[in-house]
């Protein structure tokens, strides 16, 4: 009787202890899986807000430089063509 | 109430009390990102935002999209270790 | 083509196809106007063309003489207003 309700007992404490293991296993999972998808998230949102920063950076530089370089030549034929105006200007 | 239910009662408690649950549950994490759990279900999660794009996707789809993989991916040595910790415990506390 | 790439060539498109790009660009000439940078570099010109001697000077020297500081005559208020315009126009237009 006694081996007998040993026997119980070891079974009764296997399939606790599964129960346990498992309940463990699944709250662990399901908080650090929340925890990791909520990271990787605000990181991949991150990197795309640092991202476009960037790049908007970047195309406002192009936009300034292409600008000026159209300003500086059209500036620059116009004073030369009035400078050359004035001098035929005062030769005649 | 059964004396089996009596027992597992007991014991849940034992196991909260003496902070057997929350040791268990590091040693858990400790063993995740030791094994590259942690690492593989990072890597896994990018491949899901990349997919999907990161406008598209709430932690809720995100958690969804990678909870299969990140069960499947749980060494079975590191379930077994747990489970033997367990054991041990309940072996020492529960008469 | 990197993601970097692709979404600069997001945004030029979109800036270009909501006529955005040239307001900025008319924006920008008005703002070079206002702060007296076209002054400033007309009067540079004048020195380059006195310095050099007229007879000795093309349009492509003029230009490549004055470029530099025409550049850096451009206040970084007019640059920084730009880029929020930008930001602004693409936070008002993002998918």
């Amino acid at each position: 009787e006694e081996a007998r309700r040993r026997q119980e007992h070891e079974a009764f404490l296997d399939k606790l202890s599964s129960e346990l293991c498992a309940g463990i296993i699944e709250e662990v999972l399901t908080q650090y899986t929340k925890e990791i998808a909520d990271g990787e998230r605000k990181f991949a949102l991150e990197e795309k807000a640092a991202r476009l920063a960037r790049c908007s950076e970047e195309v406002c530089n192009d936009l300034v430089e292409e600008t000026l370089d159209l300003e500086i030549a059209q500036l620059g034929k116009e004073v030369l063509d009035m400078e050359l105006r004035r001098i035929h200007k005062f030769i005649k | 109430m059964s004396k089996e239910l009596q027992m597992r009662a007991a014991i849940n408690q034992k196991l909260i009390e003496m902070g057997e649950r929350e040791r268990l549950k590091e040693l858990l994490r400790a063993k995740l990102i030791e094994c590259g759990w942690r690492d593989q279900l990072k890597a896994h999660c990018k491949e899901v935002i990349k997919e999907k794009g990161i406008e598209n996707v709430t932690v809720e789809d995100l958690v969804a999209g990678v909870t299969p993989k990140g069960r499947a991916l749980v060494p079975d040595s590191v379930k077994k270790e747990l489970l033997q910790r367990i054991r041990a415990f309940l072996a020492q506390h529960s008469t």
